[in-house]
Order: C-alpha cells, then structure tokens, then sequence
C-alpha cells in the first residue's frame, strides 16, 4: 500500500522533528537550570548586589521584575482590553481599520531596542521622568500592546456570532453585551495571551535598559508607601530587572564568579516564569469556571 | 433550476379595520450590498396570534424577521416603514435597546450565554435596572413556567446552562426572552436543531404563549406552521407570494406558486 | 578642562545635604561611580544619587542637553564631534589603564609596538609572524566610537585605520570572547584581566599600575565626570567626595582603576603629556 | 405622523407615550457611548504611540539626508560603515539582516509545522498538555540568554564543526532558528486547529490516510496562516538585538560566506548608539539603520495583509 | 422526565438466511471513556435498500454509524464484529482506509472542501491512485450525476464548492463519496440542514442510488425515513429497541417505546 507507506514514513519523520525540537528545549532548561540552580541559595534570591562586583543577592532586581511587570500589566490590560472591543465589536470592514492593524502590527515588530530608545529619548529626557520604573513600565506597555490587543480581538470574535445575538436581541447595549457576556466565554484566550506577553516582558532587557534603568539602589522593603523614595513602590526610582542584571553582568560585571551569577539569575528567571505561567494558567481555568458556570 | 412564478400575482390579506395589530410593516424593503434580499413586504401581525413565514431557502424569511427588531443594523439597509405602536420604529433617531426589549427574538440555533440558568435570564433583567431579589426570582420562575421548563430545572438553576439538551436550551433562550415581558417574539426556526420531542415541547409552548405575545416563527416545517399558526406568509425570492389563514393556505393556496410549495413538487 | 586637586580628609556634612544627582554614560566608569555614590548617599541620606551606564556618548550628550547633573565619559569630551567642551566642567575621578589581550593558546606574551599596529592594521595576519604558534589571528574591537577603542588607537594606531573586524560593545563580551576563541586578540582594562586571557606586554613594558603612573606604559585614559555650568550643592559635594582620600586611596584602587593622586604624568585631550 | 389606510386602534394619549418610549435614551444607550467611548480613546492612545514612534524615528532617520547631505544611494550602496570618518554604507548591514533572517526561517518552519502536525493531529494531548507550555515557556527566556548559551554552546560548536571563528552568519542563524521556533510553531498550531474539523472528517470518510488528509486538506487550507506564522517570526528574527549580536561576530563588512563574522542592522544599532553624540552623523546613522528596520517591518506587515487577503480569496467564493 | 422503557423487549428482525447483507454487526458496544454509549447492536443491513435509523437525540445513532466505518477509531472504544464481506473489519489490523473507501460516509452538515467543485470530487480519487485525465473526467461527471447535481453545476465545475447552496453542498458530498464507488453508503441526518426543497431533491437522489448502492441513513425526520426507507431501525438509550420493515414500525409498531415515538407522545 502506497499510500499507506508514505503515511508511515510521514509520521516517522514528524516525530524525528519532534524529537529534535523536544531535544533542543530540554538541552536549552537543562543548560540553563543545571548551570544556575547550584548556585541558586535563598541569601542569593533575597539578598541585594553589591553595586561594584555586581556580585550578591537578585532580591531587589526579582522584586523590580515582578513590579514592573504589574505596573505594565496594570497599564496594558485596559487599554489593550478596549482597543480589541473596538476591532472585534466596533470597527468596520475598511481600509481605516485595515490602517489601524497595519500600525498595531507594526508597532509589535519594531525591535525592542528602538522601543528603548524612544522611551529613553521621550520619558526620560525629554519629559525628565529619568530612569524609573514608570518609564520602563510604559516603554514595556508600548510592545505589549499590540500583542495584548491582537490576542484579546482574536479571542473575543472566536465567540460565536449567536451569543452576540442573544444579547443584542434581548435590548443589552453592544458594550454590555461584549462585557457581560462574550468577555467571560473569551477568557481563557485572553488569559493564555496575557502569560504569553507577560512571559516576554518578563525576559526583556534591551527596551529597559535605556528606561527602567541598570541599577538597582537598595529599598527599603519596610516602606510601603509609594510616594518615599526608599520605598520599593516608589514608580520613580531607577529599577533594574532580572534580565536587565543578567544583561549587566555579562557585560560589565567585574566580579570574579560572573557567569555564575548570571547562570543562577537565568536559573531563577525560567522558574519565576514557570511559575507563572502554571499559576495564571490554574487562574484562568478557576475564573472560566466560575463566570460560566459550567461544572 | 427554479421555475418562473411571477411576482405580480400575489395573494395578501390586508385585515382591514378588524383585527388588532401588534406590528405591521410597509413597503419593507432589504438590500445587503447590492443584493436585493426583500422587495416591497406589506405584512401586518394580529395581536396575540402565530403567524407563521415559510418559504424555501434564501426566500429572505430571516432577513425580513430580523429586520422586524432592528437586528439586520449595520448588516443589511432596510427601507419602508415598521410600525410598532404607530412609531416607525425603522427610523434611525429609535432607540434599538428599547425597540428589542419589547420585541424578543428567539434563534435557530439554541444560544444560552455561557452562564448558569439562573443568570441567563436574570443577566439582562438587571441590565435594564430590574435589582429587586425577590422580583428578579419571581421573574425566573414565571418565564421558566411560561416557556415549560421550570419543572425539568427547578433543582438546578445554578448548573450551567450548556449543560441542558438542545431543545431545553431552546426553551431556555424562550424563557429569557419572554422575561423581558416584550410584546412581540420572533421565533427563527426555532425546532430546526430539536429532535421531533423537543419540537413537540416547544410548539406547545408557543401555543400557550399566544395568549399573552404576538408571536411571528420562521419555520421550515410545513407541519410545523400547520399545526401552531393563525395564518401563514409565503416567501419566494425575496417577495412575499402569499399571506392567508394557515387553514385557507393549506386547504386552498391562492396562487401556484404556493401550491406548488405546499404539495412539494415546486422548484 | 581643570583638575581639581584640593583633598578634604571627610565629608563634612555640617547641614543635612539635600537634592538629586544623576550620572550617566560611561560604563567603564559605571561600577565605581555606583559603588561611590552607594558610600555617598549612605553619609548623605537626603541625597538621591542614581549611576546609570548608557555609554561615553550619551553622558556627555545628556550632560551637555542639561537632562542630567553629570556626564560620565572615557574620553575628552573635545575628542567627541557635536560636543562644546567649553561649556562644559571636566572633572577627572580615576585613571584607567588598558593593554592588548589574547587568547592563551596564542602563545605571545610580548610584542613591538609596531607589531601591534600591523596586527590591527590588518598587516599582520598569523601569530607566527610574530613569533608565536601558526593560528590565524582574529581581531575582536570594540565599537567605534567607544572610549577604549579611541584610547587604544591613539597610542597604538597613531591615525591609520584600523582593519574592519568584529566588534564588540563591552568589556564583558570581549573577555568572553578572546578567553574562548582560539588566535583572538583585542584590549580591556586592566580590571577585565583573568587567567582565561593573556595580558601583552609592549616593547617588554609590562602593563602595571606603576607603569602607567609614569607614563611607561602608552595605553590608558582618564575617567571624566562632565557638569555643565555651576552645578548644585549635591553634585559638588559628590564630585568633592569622589576626589578624596576616600575614594582615590581605597575603592578606586580595590576596584581596578588608577587614582588620580598618584599620578606623575598629565595628559591633554590632544594628547601631550606633561610631568606633574 | 404619516396617515394610513390601515386602521390601527389609537388613542393618541397612549401612541405619543410610545412615541416618547421609544425615542428616549435609556440605560443602554448611555452604556453604549460610554463603550464606544472608552474603546476609540484606547485604540486613540495605541494610534498616538505608534505615530509619534513613527514620526520620531523618521525625523531621527531621515537626519542623515537632509542634513548631513548623505546620498541615499551611497547609505544603501556603500559597504564601508565607519561614521566617525564620514563613511556610511549600510549594506553589509542589509546584507547580514536578511541573510540571517531567511535561513533562521528556512530551517525553522519545517521545524515548526512538523511540530505543530505533531501538537494537533498525532497526539493533540500530548501536544496540549506539554508541548504547548513549553514551547511557551520558551518565549520566556530573555534574549540575552539565548545569546550567552550561543556564545558558550553555539559558536564553538560551530568552529569545530565547519573552522573558522565560530562567529557568523550561520551561528546566528541557529540562535535564531531556537528564538523563533516557538513563534512559528504557536502561530502554526492556530491555524492548523482553525481548520474546520469537517474537512479533516471529511477526507477521511473517503478513505484518504492521515498524511494525506494532513498534507492536502489540512496544510493546503492553513497555508495562509502557516505564511502568516513564518512572516511574523522572521520579524521577531529581524529585530532581534542582543542575542544576534553576541554571536555573529558584529563585523560590518560584506558577508562572504555563512562562516566569518558579519553584522546586521540590529547589533550595530545597539552597539554603537550609547558610544555616539546625539545629532551628529554617527548618531544619525544609526537611526536611519533603525528607520530601515522600521521600514521591513511595515513591510512585513504589508506581506502578511497581502497573504490573508489571497488566502481569503482561495477559500472564500 | 423520561419515561422508563424496558430494554428487554425489543423487536428486532434478523433476516434468517434469506437476504443478502451488505454489513452487519454483531454484538456491537461503544464506549466513550466511561459513557456506555451503545449497547449490543445486531443489526443486517440489505444489499441495495436503504435502511433509516431513528430515535430521539442522544440515543446512540450517529455513534453507531461512525463505528460501521471505524470514524470513531482514537475517539471511541468499539467492541464486538463488524462483518462486511464475510471479513470482521472491527479488528485492529484491518486496514481503515481501505474500508473508508468501501464504506463512503456523508455528514449532517455539509462539508466540502474549500476547493472547486471538480477538486472536491478528484482529491480523493488522485489520493487512491488514479490517475488518468480522462477517468477523472468521467468520474467526476457520472458521480455528479448519480447525486442529481450535474445539470446544476456542470458549467461551473471550477468555481468554489463553497458557493453552492446547503442542498447542493450535500449532494456534492454525496457526489464525492459515490466517486469513490463504494459498497455502502452512510449518511448522518443528511438533511437536518437543508430546506424541504433541497431536501426532496436529496431524498430523490438516495432513492435512485440504492439500485447501485446499499444505504444506511440517519434521521429525525420520520417523515423521511417513512418515504425513503425500506426498513428502519429505533434507537433509545443506546439500545436498539426495535428493527422492522418501515411500513410494519410506521402502521403497527411492535413495542411500546416505538409506539409512542411514532405518535409522537415519547418522553
Ligand atoms: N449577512 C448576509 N450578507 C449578505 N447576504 C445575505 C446575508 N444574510 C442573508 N443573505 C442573503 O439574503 C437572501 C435571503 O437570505 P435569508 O437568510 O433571509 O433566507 P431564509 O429564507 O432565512 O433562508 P433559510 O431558510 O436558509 O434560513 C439570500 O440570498 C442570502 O444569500
Ligand atoms: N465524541 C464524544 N465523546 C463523548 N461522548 C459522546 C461523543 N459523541 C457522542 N457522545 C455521547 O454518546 C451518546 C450518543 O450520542 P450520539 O451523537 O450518537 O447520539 P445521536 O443519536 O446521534 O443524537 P443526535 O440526534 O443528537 O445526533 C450521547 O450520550 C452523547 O453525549
Ligand atoms: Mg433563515
Ligand atoms: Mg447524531
């Protein structure tokens, strides 16, 4: 049997590439989680780096990475959130929504480094922000949009046309409709679209560089108001992420045990990743459940 | 291919000064685009009765229900007049969200919201400004009754509305339809994914929903429209051939077109 | 530009010193700058100092725009077309002195200035024309434009050109780079040496300290902190610490870098040097 | 109101109630303006930020024109790239971004399709349950990363394999094929599962094997986004920065072959752009390589558009 | 509710040695996971008649007829024989597409491939191995002729199949099947989305098909299975409750269940 063979041999070769691209995935945690996780100890992921060596503790670049990616999160979410209802409830077929994709699209291909810096030319010099953690958290916003808002588009026309109809034909307005009713069917779409990006501004260093800044001035973890200085909420203070440290210390670090400590830093950024990914997965399971009721 | 019917010799009753009217339409006219989906329809709706609108494939039955609620918006262009409580509510100044509230529609294909059973119905009550517990459960009850599924869901009105078989979920979109306490509900094949039980469920409901709604079915079932209507529109192409008593069309077509439809050998 | 060479012994902070200095550009002079301003602001609680890196180029734009308080910079801020150098303060905070590296498979530890030249000229092609094993050598430059690349070619290159070969923009990367790769050479700072590299010495001058002191050893550069106009309290009392003991005796030292006190050789942004 | 020869029972009282009724806002209307209200000021903040990115790197880009009086003939042209001394030929840039590019994406989409065969029609549980959040995962890991495993793995791999340096095209090329695999494969995955499933029952029903209903069912009518799919990852390629730049070797001379260093338009934007004086030609140079990114970019765009548009056509009517 | 049937009294034919089967199944029982969705079925399937299978929805029907051509391998597990030509083709080693070439099946909804017309019929052909330009040809126009389509679409054989109408999508996918010339021909509700019109053209083409072919047809329409069908099968529950010449199950059926089904006062 001809065909029968070619069928065999076809799928043969599809696990041979799964294989090697299974094979590459694991090599690449395993390069990076081997590498790293020895010198991973808990005084390295609460303790603060000495500003020379850029040897000592990720404590505070952890907590920036995970702030900025809030701030961001915070920013993006109802923006992105909007501008999707817009193309999937309000736009028309025509060539000004095909304009306003083209510039969507375009904004979510530019490379990070001019996104860094445009934010570095315009936050921070322009409107004297200075490095902070506001100007990195709107520079990162800037690519993260047009990824947010693609997903959430998709994920809200993947709603079948006849739940909108249900909710127009009983008189709910066509933003209730889309709030109440297709948002919650979207959910898990939009929740997988927000790990994604939230994975990417999670590992991005060429965009913060210029914007959030490469140092990391030691907080005061006991201030918790945002307006001091000190304090680690304070949006205006220079914040140097995970990524960022591993940048700087691949490129300056003058420390003798370098590659060691970006080797950890990179260990400790695939498993915070991880993390959350398992977690806003678990998350959006639980909310698709109780929005809809099913089960 | 089809065979020629000509469109001047249509059979259309008019109900002249004797019949109450929930709605009633005047030179209706569809275009999506260029294509010319409904010609001139005169049809007007007795007050708490069925009527029924057949016709083949593409004849521009959901086309012109739709229109009736404002659904075809931003779709198709509708021309000619709706009147609804002597408003032409086909103008653009009309406030569709209120038009739809007293005009209910239900669908072909069974569209619960992906919310429990209880909040189907209760999701667009509170919308409109219904907050009252104890109302908002006496409303439940009452539409549930009324579109016959209170006694198969009572016990689980939290349990997800997906989770109910097709033609429960079909009288489910009825029951929340029929909450809004509209006038006028338009049915749009509504039995066409039910199996012959369900369909028989569903009809009786609608008979015993007359007595409160106008009811207009699009309908594929010419059982169906036999069974469960006062009278009956004939759609052809976009033009609407015939509008007489259900008995009379079935009995007595006026027009050969429509007898060709009724005794099955048209097209 | 003026040295500044009054040395107070402490910080005096008789009024608690209050305001917001930003440094920017440099990353050679990054890591001290920070570990400076972090002994700083410790002294000085009010004070809010960030360090941030950015290269040569941007401090001294930034510090010329008036975006921040002070330009850190590798090279002259005269050498740098699109600069006033005149409208802007050159404070000198360390001294940094850099040699050729190669891999150590190589087999070189000594080569004639010339040689060198030959070698980043293009002319010169395989290690064994220098007396070393027969392995193609591989140039690794900075990029153009970076303060050490424009200090290596000033003292070795003299104005030619250098051959167009990789770059690299950072000392991080380069001492990655000539430790892994067979017949690599390029240049770092002293503070960038390890065992994986092996530092030339030049016409038997080693590159040291000592020899960089008196101007024996060529390659080496001043690290500039630029101001421009009169700068505030702040900034003066920090550029004020930086020129102290404190820093020029201990941390410039631990950290790699030359102190501007034991010099016994000035250089001019053309180049002259002249005896202290 | 029109007269009718319909006989309607009106009293006017009640019909000018329903007259008011049903002209009035209410609750919906007011939701209504309020939405379309908040949805065009965010698609308006989005439109802003991407003009005003635009227009500022335009006006950065265009700087070497009009007032350094660079030809942009010779920008394109010229392979000599030393702005200190003038000289501002940017094609050896040109050159390593698109080479690096098309192999990054030549070896990666079948990589990526054979992958994403795998995810949806051979084991889509296995596919669902690991392979996704991997692949995901992998997106996560920061580019600086992948460069620095390219430098330690990639590019003495390379020297041994194929001598010279190690720095190059080709090293690029698979630290980049790594970076984009997920994005081609995701993207893929999507528009295999986008398939209707009755085609794929479709075919079987006639007795075709799973290859067969694979290759030309299910592949034919994902072609468009497949297209789509690999056009996206070769802008993801095409910007990428820093891991690119640690391992092609960042020479800016004309690659000559796939094995001595080279550089793209990225890694000299990055390299040199601390190291030079804003407003001057070096600077401006540089932003005109970025304006020649942003320029692929909205080419790329253009690409994918065009390919949708076709794909439309071939499935539609 | 459901009322409660009993599943030990069923009725169902055997054809005890007098009439030549096409298929047949033996003890035949499907399980999705834990969900026993069929039970037991034995059933003979006539050569050149056309056997209807009916019952409410969920009872089992569609789950039955995939199993006949393995549609449900990697989806169901299916115990029990399936004898087509004297060869159990419920066994692992059989090959599959090679009995979905014998065993042609046609779905509820429409499906032709986004390709012309003409593709739609060669692709699985060019799949089998055929070649030739002219057999193609020839096939592709007795096969659409054989589905009562040709006249409709023989000038237009390169358009997209995905233009056609729902009525004749479906007998283009009968078309397509029949291409293939198989033994047996399946179909799943083939109507259930199309309109009478559409529908009568389809039931006309069945019925000339069974000269050359023996189908089995699901439906919900008894109407239909009372017109096409020679004898006719009733699903409840995943049990074959009865099996019976259809004018025997429409006149006189022999259970209570079928009886009440057929009357319409089920459930
Ligand atoms: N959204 C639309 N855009 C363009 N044309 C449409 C649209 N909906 C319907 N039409 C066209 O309008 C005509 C009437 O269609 P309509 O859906 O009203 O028919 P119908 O009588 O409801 O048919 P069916 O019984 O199949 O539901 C058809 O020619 C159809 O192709
Ligand atoms: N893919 C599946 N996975 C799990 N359970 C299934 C699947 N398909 C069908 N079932 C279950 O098997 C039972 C029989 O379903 P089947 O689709 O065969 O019914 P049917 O008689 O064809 O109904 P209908 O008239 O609605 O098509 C039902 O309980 C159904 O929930
Ligand atoms: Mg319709
Ligand atoms: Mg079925």
């Amino acid at each position: 049997m001809g065909a029968k063979r070619t069928d065999f041999i076809a799928t043969v070769i599809i696990n041979l590439i799964v294989a090697a691209v299974v094979g590459i995935l694991i090599f690449l945690l395993a390069y990076i989680l081997i590498a790293g996780l020895p010198h991973v100890s808990w005084s390295f992921l609460t303790g603060t780096t000495d500003a020379f060596s850029g040897a000592g503790g990720i404590g505070v670049q952890l907590f920036n990475s995970f702030y900025l990616l809030v701030l961001t999160m915070l920013i993006s979410i109802p923006i992105s959130l909007g501008a999707g209802i817009y193309l999937a409830e309000y736009a028309k077929d025509n060539w000004r929504t095909s304009l306003i994709r083209s510039a969507i699209e375009v904004l979510s291909s530019l490379p990070s480094v001019v996104v860094g810096l445009f934010g570095f030319l315009l936050f921070v010099v322009k409107f004297k922000i200075g490095f902070s953690v506001i100007s990195g958290a709107i520079a990162l916003t800037f690519f993260n949009l047009p990824l947010l808002t693609r997903n959430i588009e998709e994920s809200l026309s993947a709603v079948p046309r006849n739940q909108r109809e249900a909710g127009l034909s009983l008189g709910l307005s066509k933003w209730k409709t889309e709030i109440g009713i297709i948002l919650p069917v979207a959910l898990p779409g939009i929740v997988t679209g927000i790990v994604l990006s939230a994975g990417r501004v999670f590992g991005e260093a060429a965009a913060l560089i210029y914007t959030a800044g490469q140092s990391a001035p030691v907080t005061n973890f006991a201030d918790w108001n945002p307006m001091d200085a000190a304090s680690p909420l304070n949006p205006f203070r220079p914040a140097e992420t995970l990524a960022v440290h591993i940048w700087k210390v691949n490129t300056e670090g003058l420390a003798s045990n370098a590659s060691q400590l970006s080797a950890a830093a990179s260990a400790v950024l695939i498993i915070a990743v991880l993390l959350f990914n398992l977690g806003a997965r678990v998350l959006g399971n639980f909310l698709y459940r109780r929005v809809t009721a099913s089960k | 291919m089809l065979k020629q019917y000509s469109f001047e010799k249509t059979a259309v009753q008019t109900f002249a000064g004797n019949v109450s009217l929930a709605m009633r339409t005047e030179n209706l006219q569809v275009f999506y685009g260029a294509n010319h989906a409904m010609h001139d329809a005169d049809l007007g709706f007795p007050k708490n009765q069925i009527t029924a609108l057949i016709g083949a494939s593409g004849s521009g039955k959901s086309t012109y229900l739709r229109s009736l609620n404002r659904m075809n918006d931003g779709i198709a262009t509708v021309t000619g007049k709706i009147w609804y409580h002597d408003v032409d509510i086909n103008e653009p100044n009309v406030n569709i969200y209120e038009i739809r509230r007293h005009i209910g529609m239900v669908f072909q294909r069974p569209n619960p919201f992906a919310k429990s059973i209880r909040e189907n119905i209760v999701y667009a009550l509170k919308a409109n400004g219904i907050k009252g517990k104890a109302e908002l459960e006496e409303r439940v009850e009452t539409s549930l009754k009324g579109a016959a599924l209170w006694d198969e869901v009572k016990d689980s009105l939290d349990k997800s509305a997906l989770a109910l078989s097709g033609g429960q979920q079909q009288r489910l979109c009825i029951a929340r339809s029929i909450a809004m306490e509209p006038d006028v509900l338009l049915l749009d094949e509504p039995c066409s994914a039910l199996d012959p039980i369900s369909t028989v469920k569903v009809e009786e409901t609608l008979l015993q929903l007359q007595k409160k709604y106008s009811i207009i079915i699009v309908t594929h079932n010419m059982q169906q429209a036999a069974r469960v209507s006062s009278q009956c529109a004939f759609f052809h192409l976009g033009h609407v051939m015939e509008y007489t008593p259900t008995a009379t069309m079935f009995s007595n077509p006026q027009i050969p077109a429509t007898q060709d439809y009724i005794s099955g050998s048209f097209g | 530009g003026k040295a500044t060479s009054s040395s107070s012994s402490k910080g005096s902070s008789s009024e608690a010193l209050s305001g917001k200095v930003t440094a920017v550009g440099s990353t050679a002079l990054q890591p001290l700058a920070a570990k400076a301003g972090a002994n700083f602001t410790a002294k000085n609680s009010k004070v809010t100092l960030t360090v941030q890196g950015g290269g040569s180029g941007t401090g001294l734009s930034q510090v010329q725009a008036g975006a921040v308080s002070i330009g850190d910079s590798d090279i002259f801020a005269e050498e740098k077309d699109g600069i006033k150098a005149d409208k802007l303060t050159d404070h000198k905070v360390a001294v940094v002195g850099m040699a050729p590296v190669v891999n150590k498979d190589a087999g070189i530890k000594n080569l004639k200035m010339a040689q060198l030249k030959q070698i980043f000229t293009g002319k010169i092609t395989n290690w064994k024309e220098v007396g070393g094993k027969d392995q193609k050598i591989v140039i690794i430059n900075r990029a153009q434009g970076s303060g050490t690349r424009a200090t290596f070619e000033n003292a070795v290159l003299k104005g030619t050109d250098a051959v167009k070969s990789q770059e690299q923009d950072s000392n991080g990367a380069v001492q990655k780079i000539v430790g892994s790769t067979p017949g690599a050479v390029s240049y770092l700072a002293f503070s960038y040496f390890t065992n994986k590299l092996q530092a030339v010495s030049i016409d038997g001058v080693t590159p040291t300290d000592n020899n960089v002191e008196t101007n024996k050893w060529k390659i080496w550069s001043y690290e500039h902190m630029y101001t421009k106009g009169t700068p505030d309290k702040a900034t003066t009392a920090f550029l004020k610490y930086m020129d102290s003991k404190d820093v020029q005796d201990s941390l410039v030292k631990d950290m790699g870098y030359i102190s501007i006190h034991d010099m016994k050789v000035a250089k001019d942004a053309k180049g002259t040097v002249t005896q202290n | 109101m029109e007269q009718t020869n319909f006989q309607l029972k009106k009293q006017d009282a009640q019909s000018h109630e329903w007259d008011v009724r049903l002209h009035r806002a209410t609750r919906a209307t007011r939701e209504d303006w309020l939405g379309r209200g908040i949805s065009y000021l965010c698609i308006g903040v989005i439109i802003l930020v991407v003009a005003s990115m635009l227009w500022f790197i335009t006006s950065k880009g265009i700087a070497t024109f009009t007032q350094n009086h660079v030809s942009l003939w010779k920008f394109l042209s010229g392979t000599n790239w030393a702005p200190d001394q003038g000289n501002i030929g940017a094609l050896p840039m040109i050159v390593g971004s698109f080479a690096v590019t098309f192999a990054a994406a030549i070896v990666a989409t079948p990589f990526a399709v054979g992958t994403a065969i795998f995810m949806t029609e051979i084991s889509p549980n296995k596919g669902r349950k690991v392979l996704q959040p991997v692949i995901e995962l992998l997106v996560g890991i920061p580019s600086v990363v992948y460069g620095f495993i390219g430098l330690a793995v990639v590019v003495p791999f390379m020297r041994h394999l194929v001598g010279g340096s190690g720095f190059g095209i080709i090293s690029a090329t698979f630290v980049l094929f790594v970076m984009v695999l997920p994005t081609i494969t995701t993207m893929t995955v999507d528009s295999l599962r986008a398939v209707p499933r009755h085609y794929k029952e479709a075919s079987l029903a006639l007795g075709a094997t799973r290859w067969q209903t694979v290759s030309r069912v299910i592949l034919r009518s994902a072609t468009p986004g497949i297209l789509t799919a690999v056009i996206f990852g070769m802008a993801r390629a095409f910007g990428e920065a820093l891991a690119v730049q640690m391992v092609i070797g960042n020479a800016a001379i004309m690659p000559k072959n796939l094995i001595s260093p080279a550089s793209t338009l990225t890694s000299q934007l990055t390299t040199g752009i601390g190291d030079t004086i804003d407003g001057t030609l070096p600077n401006n140079a540089l932003w005109s390589l970025a304006l020649i990114l942003l320029l692929m970019s909205l080419f790329f765009n253009a690409l994918v558009r065009f390919i949708a548009k076709r794909g439309q056509l071939k499935n539609g009517r």
